[in-house]
């Protein structure tokens, strides 16, 4: 491993020792000195946070009629903006805990910060179910509370299944979150001159102090929350594909979606790590901890969730044709020809036209080109979201009833909102919490051999 | 509106105070730019329409702050924590009523001048809903759907709240100061100068009162304005005749631009018999065939088992024809139809005889309508099927609106009293009545709203509603029957025999003794069964014997028109001349055929919208003798070539709710009184206008939704609703529920629905739906519970029209109630979809289950619940039902409260429920009874007996979802001669 | 290094754990007790009435019927508010000159009501309906309590869903003859457990079909 | 103040693990070794017990399934029985799916929590952190603690032995 053969760069570039790493990683924190880009894209996230805000007071006061849904199609953006963002809440788990349990060593530079995506893309999309709602302020009556009404939720609806599965991975993200940050907390806690920063920190880092025999326990606990998050992340997805194929609605009801969805999530994930992680190493000159082979093995990885993706269009388009069902095939047909279309062959050309550049290693490994892919099927995999909500409803069984919705400039603020509340999150945790892991880089660096 | 029954002896209470507040506060205003700014129009708007107040200029933000604060506070979960509300009893109880208890009264409403029965539904002397009287011929228990909306102009907060005069506050006092001085004047001239404007009417009293003031004062005229009123007919016998049809003796119909389900006085009890006559269950029952050939497309046209669509002008010559080929004269060259159409109509005229039917539009000429009875009185119709009648609204009177204004330009008449009518917006063109009536003395207006002519007027008097009146009227057979208040004025208004006795120099009456004095026949028995039953008995006309010249008295078709464009005038279904323009119910029902709701548009047929390569929406210019008017183009499947339908009623903006609604004025385009207009010119504006519809495709794709076959057919194969349809799955993974009580259920039978929405507006006023306004139905967010879908198939010219009722559909396996999070819908013991307002937290999931998409969402606050809030628009609240509010799902119940009270009662009386005794609003406003409900457990139940008729089958029965509503597929009767258009394009 | 925190840290911390794990189960407790409790139903608490109208007095003392007043509660979803009228049917009488009654001499003198302050109220979407009850043998005192013992008339059951579900879902306890429905404390017989189990069958009363929701929400 | 222990700073895992293997041969019984990220070799220089932590996250696991299979089974036959949509009152699949949710939550706090639990964390305040050699601040230092508490500890002879395997420095730390 220790050689960087062309086809395989290695995972860290250079010569590095344990203060080197601890320090540079360390020091984005500590020092509080961020190059002042990061102030004016924090800025202007944060004004995408103000204007969250506010479409969703406007949203609350009005009510969801505010936004484009209609009867037939009663469901809109806040339904596909979720499913987009638990996506892409998706990559930071898989690259923490399936790449762990393959002892794949090329994630410990950017599963941190895969992870705490994940975490505030689960926030963002669990915000959506509840602007979903018509009445926003009663969604606690989906969790099962001894109240005097006597009422319980309706179990067999896929959305109680949906509050479980994203309360759950919520829950289990961050736990396995926090697990991974203990001993950098210890880190920065030594690190620290302010006493403010050595108490904030010493808090978090619970007295961690390193000794062999929790370093037993926790190896082993660590490993299983990775064990548990795999099969946890391919439910979540497969729960929230269930939203849909639990419906009869054409378009909705098909048995390809669960797979179909957990591609898609790893798609749109690694699609959102690459948007982060390309200007991150370059902002803060960690090229060599963030190297290019972790951008090449996230691409590789795309193009192959891409596939299964392509896979899944064909395969819907095909069992519509092939289920002989008239209903399906005029909702594929509509889809492709109605008033959608030029959103599906957008969508088409994004996902799965634009993704076919990934099988060249120049364009993997040229930066500005791969962020633009990247961004590219981050739009085209909210198009997909947005197709599968609203295409099957608006041509389902009655023509009488068929109709379309709009998109009004509340669905875009809230979308635009969140993702900048979204960043806005990403800015902060890399101004409070170390974004790449120190001692697993401080693992790797000597498993492989590059100590000074 | 509060649900709870202890409230409910506040509701009386609440309107009487409401009564006050409206009578005395409240600015009076001159214009809509006027009144939109002013807090009482705000306030209406944001109760009836939050999304539009949102659109008005400095909306005060309040509301929304409240919002937000009460969305706060339920988040605490301290909503359900408000208490000590007040409650408030009688001072003086009624002794009939008992607080929460219902009370039905017989009155009479009237459409058009005529009278239909109708019982009103009264909670705590506020009358909420409106339900046919059986006993009434004109009515048989059927509505129709402007009379629904009876009980919501009543509460309408623009109607007329005070005396004005000279367009300022006044009072009644002063009013009948300066009537005391007319009368005076009069008395001494012997009424010269005066006249009376009034509108069709059939009052006994009012005729009464008229010929009294007459003779009071003999140099008085009296004119008479109807903008929808037809042509004289009957030329043929020195007085005029009205004809009465017996469709339950007519085997072959053949209608000459006759809508008659549609328009007319007698159309609900034409319909009921109508639909009587082809309710096939067996292969041996037989059918009734109607031939239509018409100039607009309409409901009746829609129900035809041959429907041939022509020009205004070719309507006579088709007349002609058929009275040639009838007496075996060579078919006229020419004629628009086909001879073997022709044939084939005569042949079966021929075979039915005396039981053949032939009827002439009203609004047709004379030759049309004499030609018609011609045709009847040969085949010996005359008598059978047809009867003549007097005309129950005949009145003796001076002339029309054109004399009147005539007579003021010479300067014989400056002083005219308007009783009701609004010549300023219905005059015809030439007309200019504003300078004329301009010009008098004195202008006295009586009417429910301020409208254009109030504005004028030197005094305006508000009317009273026919539910807060005391007066008499003639149904369309003459049937007379008394109109009974259900509700003290709300507004002070007087009624019309008031104004007359006034007139009289009676200035104390009250308007019971003025009707009862004309009743002064009647002994007080007499009096309170006219009350208790809706009708005087026996005082239906009786039939005229007549003979038809052979000649028509000379009459001949008019010389064929020019190839241009001609515009055939309907007066919209619901607005009529516009008189309705106020009530949100009606602007918001979709028209039948269009389906188009908040506005009209100029109907053409695709093959001239093609010519003209004018699209839906754009607008065209038409113009007709010098007076031209832009209008929304809208292709309408099977309208005649070369004609333009254009209907009045729009284009008004009195009134908050009809200024919120589109479309143009046709009164803008009419000459005179006529109905068609030729020599028409289209110019395409390259802009468009915005055209409001529910429905936004007409073609059924393919799919076996509305089932239907000729009766030929039927006899061959009884059960051809399974042909070519998907099989229904019998099997299921889960085992049934036992169902051992009720198990309501619903059949719906297509051949007798006739698509004139009565269900729908019935279904709006029983269960509070909100009108949304046409913002929000353009953006899909109508409520209307029931909707009545329309589809053609067959060529886009000849298209044939099915009306499809779709209620929710009760699925026993329901789809929707699985994927709600909080139960929010569940399944009862009766097999009740429910729907829990109350629980529903708005995920919509269920109505994106929903295969037949019949869930409404309040996407916005569409009405308040807030009594304080609520405009006096709330007294129309059925008081069982709750008001929803924004982010809930709503859907058919099939009038779960109604299956309440009757299970109530049941169980006090210890019984069962028996067939019958519940009864939905739907199916008790349906005219032609296409609708059953009922328990289908019981083996002897009427809807198990519609049920296991062999054309029963459940719409989209492929998916398994067990609809408890069902449809019986429609059956026509075709000729078999002549080839039934293809099927082959569809839609 | 030295130490960042002090000895007694690591109790504080124990102290923090196992006081944040006892603040959720507390609030846990008082989330589930609280909308049961008096205080926030409102039970036991008599409310200010523009006349202090005495239950106690009027049915305790003097035995009046409960129909003499609420006239429509065997027929009607309402019970029915006594009109002023029917007040003034006894004190046009007696007690003509009591200031306490001035209020109802006023009323119906200006024919304006009186404005009682509700104390048994349910929430708008719930339709509660009298004659059935009364009908079916439940009788006033099992929801509106021991009203001849009430000074001032308060609310003796939360009246909220919970409370109306235990009887909806078990009727048999809450029964009694239907002729017994307006006694106040009505003595059960020694066979009363027999007497209710015959009188779910002769009044055909169906506790399977009274959890339906359409039974109170329309 | 009494002695916790002595306290061997070495440069590297491997002089760490050497020393600790060269203690454990002498009969040192009560040491810990401290490092930046977990070091194999030296569970088994320790022998330091195979942990029982996948036992609590599978009862965990099990019991956070099982309880939330209950209550849902409580809720739909005993508590309030209605019929949705024509369905079974017990529809297994369904209830299935939330119990496999609740199972993986049940799991990961069982984890999460068990693994502070045993090693009793928090902790704030430690004898380890008296000593001034042990810190992260400059990252990556290995460390070989002998407590004062094992039988074989004698103050000189232990130190010297330490400073001969190689460590950087050699401190006392107090308890």
């Amino acid at each position: 491993m220790a050689e960087a053969s062309a086809n395989s760069p290695a995972v860290l570039r250079g010569r590095h020792d344990f203060p080197e790493i601890s320090g540079r990683i360390g020091s984005i924190v500590l020092s509080g000195r961020l190059p002042r880009h990061f102030w004016t894209a924090f800025f202007l996230c944060f004004l995408l946070v103000l204007l969250l805000l506010y479409s969703i007071t406007y949203l609350i006061a009005v009510g969801v009629g505010a936004y484009g849904i209609d009867i037939p199609v009663a469901w809109g953006t806040m339904i596909s903006n979720f499913v987009w963002w638990i996506g892409i809440g998706h990559a930071g788990t898989l690259i923490s805990a399936v790449l762990l349990l393959l002892r794949q060593p090329w994630r410990a530079s950017i599963n941190r910060f895969a992870e705490a995506m994940t975490l505030f893309a689960v926030a963002m999309a669990g915000l959506f179910p509840i602007l979903h709602l018509g009445r926003p302020w009663f969604f606690y009556w989906l969790l099962p509370l001894p109240n005097v009404h006597m009422h319980w939720p309706q179990w067999r609806s896929p959305l109680v299944w949906d509050f479980a599965a994203i309360a759950t991975y919520a829950t289990v993200s961050l736990l396995f979150w926090y697990m991974g940050l203990l001993p950098d907390l210890a880190v920065l806690r030594d690190r620290a001159r302010s006493r403010r920063a050595q108490l904030f920190y010493g808090i978090l880092a619970l007295g961690w102090r390193g000794s062999a025999y929790h370093w037993s326990r926790y190896q082993v606990v660590y490993f299983l929350l990775a064990a548990l998050a795999t099969p946890l992340v391919v439910s979540v997805h497969s729960i929230v594909s269930l939203d849909f194929t639990f419906a009869i609605t054409p378009g909705y009801h098909s048995t390809i979606f669960p797979p179909y969805f957990v591609a898609g999530a790893l798609l749109s994930g690694f699609a959102m790590v690459l948007t982060i992680a390309i200007p991150l190493r370059w902002a803060f000159s960690v090229e060599d901890l963030i190297t290019v082979r972790h951008m090449d093995n996230a691409a590789k990885l795309m193009i192959a969730a891409g596939m299964i993706v392509a896979y899944g269009y064909v395969s819907e388009a095909f069992f519509a044709w092939y289920s002989g069902e008239p209903y399906e095939r005029a909702m594929m047909v509509q889809r492709a020809i109605g008033p959608y279309a030029p959103l599906f062959w957008v969508m088409l050309c994004l996902n799965c036209g634009v993704l076919q550049l990934l099988w060249f290693r120049r364009i993997r490994r040229n930066m500005p080109l791969l962020f633009a892919i990247a961004v590219a099927i981050n739009i085209g995999m909210w198009i997909e979201r947005y197709i599968i909500v609203v295409t099957g409803p608006s041509r389902d069984y009655l023509p009488s009833a068929w109709g379309e919705q709009s998109l009004t400039w509340l669905d875009f603020g809230i979308l635009f909102g969140s993702i900048g509340t979204f960043f806005a999150l990403v800015f902060l945790f890399i101004r409070i919490l170390p974004a790449i892991t120190i001692f697993e880089v401080e693992e790797v660096a000597e498993e492989e051999g590059k100590l000074r | 509106m509060s649900a709870i029954a202890d409230d409910r002896p506040g509701s009386a209470i609440d309107i009487e105070a409401l009564r006050k507040r409206l009578a005395h506060g409240g600015e009076i205003w001159r214009s809509l730019d006027e009144i939109a700014g002013t807090a009482e129009f705000r306030r209406f708007v944001e109760a009836e329409f939050p999304t539009i107040a949102e659109h008005l200029p400095a909306k005060p933000s309040r509301r929304t702050l409240l919002k937000l604060m009460g969305a706060s506070l339920s988040l605490a979960g301290l909503a359900a924590c408000s208490r000590a509300e007040s409650i408030v009893p009688y001072v003086r109880q009624p002794e009939i009523l008992i607080p929460g208890k219902p009370v039905y009264y017989a009155t009479t409403l009237s459409g058009d001048g005529f009278g239909i029965g109708a019982i009103v539904e009264s909670h705590e002397g506020r009358p909420t809903k409106v339900e046919g009287n059986p006993d009434h011929p004109a009515s048989r228990g059927a509505t129709d759907a402007v009379m629904q909306a009876a009980v919501l102009t009543l509460f309408d907060p623009d109607r007329s709240r005070t005396p004005l005069k000279d367009g300022r506050p006044a009072s009644y006092g002063d009013f009948l100061k300066d009537m005391a001085a007319l009368v005076s004047r009069w008395a001494a001239s012997q009424g010269q100068g005066g006249a009376l404007l009034v509108e069709a009417t059939t009052s006994p009293t009012l005729a009464a009162q008229l010929d009294a003031l007459k003779a009071r004062y003999p140099r008085l005229k009296i004119y008479r304005h109807d903008p929808l009123a037809t042509p004289a007919a009957h030329t043929l016998f020195g007085s005029p005749l009205a004809p009465i049809y017996r469709f339950d003796r007519a085997e072959t119909i053949v209608s000459l631009d006759a809508d008659f389900l549609g328009e007319g006085p007698g159309r609900l009890a034409y319909a009921r018999d109508f639909a009587a006559r082809r309710r096939v269950r067996d292969p041996s029952d037989r059918m009734s065939r109607l031939y239509a050939v018409e100039s607009t497309p309409t409901i009746t046209g829609a129900a035809a088992d041959h429907r041939l669509a022509i020009k205004p002008s070719e309507v006579e010559s088709v007349a002609a024809g058929l009275n040639a080929a009838l007496t075996g004269q060579a078919g006229e060259s020419g004629s628009p139809i086909d001879q073997a159409w022709m044939r084939a109509l005569v042949d079966d005229l021929s075979a039915a005889g005396r039981n053949a039917l032939v009827i002439a539009g009203s609004h047709q000429s004379a030759f049309v309508q004499a030609t018609a009875l011609s045709v009847n009185a040969k085949l010996g119709a005359l008598g059978n099927t047809v009867e003549l009648i007097e005309p129950p609204d005949a009145l003796q009177v001076d002339g029309d609106l054109a004399a009147l204004c005539e007579a003021i330009g010479h300067g014989a008449i400056d002083t005219v009293a308007v009783l009701g009518a609004n010549p300023l917006h219905t005059a015809p063109t030439r007309l200019d009545v504003r300078k004329a009536f301009s010009s008098l003395k004195l202008l006295v207006h009586h009417g429910l709203y301020r409208d254009e002519t109030a504005f004028l007027a030197h005094w305006h008097v508000p009317a009273v509603h026919e539910l807060e009146s005391w007066s008499d009227i003639r149904a369309y057979d003459g049937t007379a029957s008394l109109v009974q208040p259900l509700i003290k004025p709300l507004y002070d208004g007087k009624s019309m025999h008031e104004l007359l006795a006034v007139l009289g120099g009676e200035f104390e009456t009250d308007p019971l003794s003025l009707v009862r004095q004309h009743w002064a026949a009647l002994d007080d028995d007499g009096w309170k069964k006219a009350l208790r039953d809706g009708i005087v008995s026996k005082s239906a006309a009786r039939p005229v014997s007549v003979t038809v010249p052979q000649d028509l008295g000379g009459l001949r078709p008019k010389a064929k028109a020019g190839n241009g464009i001609e515009i055939r005038f309907v007066a919209d279904p619901w607005l009529r001349d516009g008189r309705f323009a106020n009530a949100s119910w009606l602007q918001e029902l979709p028209r039948p055929l269009t389906k188009i709701v908040w506005g009209n548009a100029a109907l053409v047929s695709p093959a001239t919208a093609e010519r003209l390569k004018i699209g839906n929406g754009e607008v065209i210019n038409i113009a007709s003798n010098g007076a031209d008017i832009d209008a929304p183009a809208w292709i309408v499947p099977g309208h005649p070539d070369e004609t333009i339908t254009l209907s009045f009623g729009f284009g008004r903006k009195v009134g908050s709710v009809a200024a919120l609604s589109e479309g143009y004025d046709a009164f803008h385009l009419r000459r005179g009184s006529e109905w068609v207009a030729t020599g028409v010119a289209i110019a395409r504006h390259n802009s468009s206008m915005r055209v409001i519809t529910t429905q936004q495709h007409q073609a059924m794709e393919g799919r076996a939704i509305v089932r239907h076959a000729p009766l030929e057919a039927f006899r061959q194969d009884p059960h051809f609703v399974r042909k070519d349809a998907p099989p229904s799955p019998k099997e299921t993974l889960y085992p049934g529920w036992r169902y051992d009580q009720e198990a309501w259920a619903m059949a719906i039978d297509l051949s007798a629905c006739i698509g004139c929405m009565a269900c729908v507006s019935a279904c709006q006023a029983e269960n509070n739906i909100a009108p949304v306004g046409p913002e929000e139905c353009e953006r899909g967010h109508e409520m209307h519970w029931l909707r009545v879908d329309r589809y053609y198939a067959g060529p886009l010219d000849a298209p044939e029209t099915f009306f499809q009722p779709v209620p929710c559909m009760h699925c026993e396996k329901a789809p929707c109630e699985v994927v709600c999070p909080v139960n929010a819908t569940v399944h009862t013991h009766d097999g009740l979809n429910a729907q829990v307002y109350n629980r529903c937290i708005g995920t919509r999931y269920c109505s994106q289950n929903c295969p037949y998409k019949v869930r409404r969402f309040n996407f916005l606050d569409h009405q308040s619940f807030d009594k304080d809030e609520a405009g006096p628009e709330q007294g129309v609240h059925n008081p069982n039902v709750s008001v929803r509010s924004r982010g809930v799902m709503e859907k058919c119940t099939y009038c779960v409260q109604r299956i309440s009270a009757k299970r109530i009662q049941a169980q006090i009386e210890n019984r069962d429920i028996a067939d019958g005794e519940v009864v939905t609003a739907c199916q008790q406003a349906c005219p032609t009874q296409a609708i059953t409900f009922g328990d289908r457990n019981k083996k002897d139940a009427k809807v198990v007996r519609e049920k296991s008729a062999p054309q029963n089958y459940a719409l989209l029965e492929e998916l398994n979802t067990r609809p408890r509503t069902t449809y019986l597929g429609k059956i026509s009767n075709p000729n078999g001669r002549l080839a039934k258009p293809s099927e082959a394009i569809d839609g | 290094m030295p130490q960042i925190f002090s000895k007694n840290a690591n109790g504080v911390a124990r102290f923090v754990i196992w006081g944040s794990c006892a603040v959720l189960l507390i609030a846990a407790a008082i989330g589930i007790i609280l909308p049961r409790s008096d205080l926030l139903t409102g039970v036991g608490e008599p409310l200010a009435q523009p006349v202090p109208f005495s239950h106690k007095h009027h049915v305790g003392q003097l035995g009046i019927d409960c129909r003499y007043c609420h006239n429509g509660v065997e027929t009607s979803s309402s019970a029915g508010l006594p009109a002023t009228e029917v007040c003034m049917t006894c004190h046009s009488q007696l007690f003509t000159n009591a200031d306490m009654l001035a209020p109802v001499r006023a009323s119906l003198a200006s024919g304006k009501p009186i404005e009682w302050q509700r104390v048994n109220s349910v929430p708008d979407f719930v339709f509660f309906n009298h004659a059935i009850h009364i009908n079916k043998g439940v009788a006033c005192e099992t929801c509106h309590g021991e009203v001849d013992q009430m000074p001032l008339t308060m609310r003796a059951h939360t009246l909220n869903m919970e409370w109306c579900l235990g009887c909806h879902r078990n009727p048999g306890p809450n029964l009694r003859p239907p002729q017994d429905v307006l006694m106040m404390h009505w003595q059960p017989p020694a066979n009363i457990d027999e007497i209710r189990r015959q009188l779910i069958g002769v009044l055909d009363i169906h506790p399977e079909t009274m959890t339906d929701c359409y039974v109170c929400h329309r | 103040m009494s002695l916790y222990g002595l306290m061997a700073v070495f440069a590297d895992s491997e002089a760490l693990v050497a020393a600790a293997r060269h203690m454990r041969q002498r009969g040192y019984r009560r040491m810990d070794a401290f490092s930046p990220f977990p070091v194999k070799e030296l569970d088994g220089i320790l022998e330091i017990p195979k942990t029982r932590l996948p036992w609590v996250v599978l009862a965990g696991g099990i019991a956070g399934a099982a309880i939330v299979y209950a209550l849902i089974w409580y809720s739909v036959e005993v508590d309030y029985p209605i019929n949705a949509g024509g369905r079974p009152l017990h529809s297994w699949p369904p209830f299935v799916v939330i119990a496999f949710e609740a199972g993986i939550l049940g799991a990961a706090f069982a984890g999460f929590l068990g693994v502070l639990a045993a090693n009793g964390l928090p902790r704030y305040h430690h004898p380890v952190f008296n000593a001034g050699s042990f810190s992260y601040a400059s990252g990556g230092k290995f460390y070989l603690l002998i407590e004062a508490a094992d039988p074989k500890y004698r103050k000189g002879v232990t130190r010297g032995q330490l400073t001969r395997l190689g460590a950087e420095t050699v401190e006392e730390v107090e308890a």
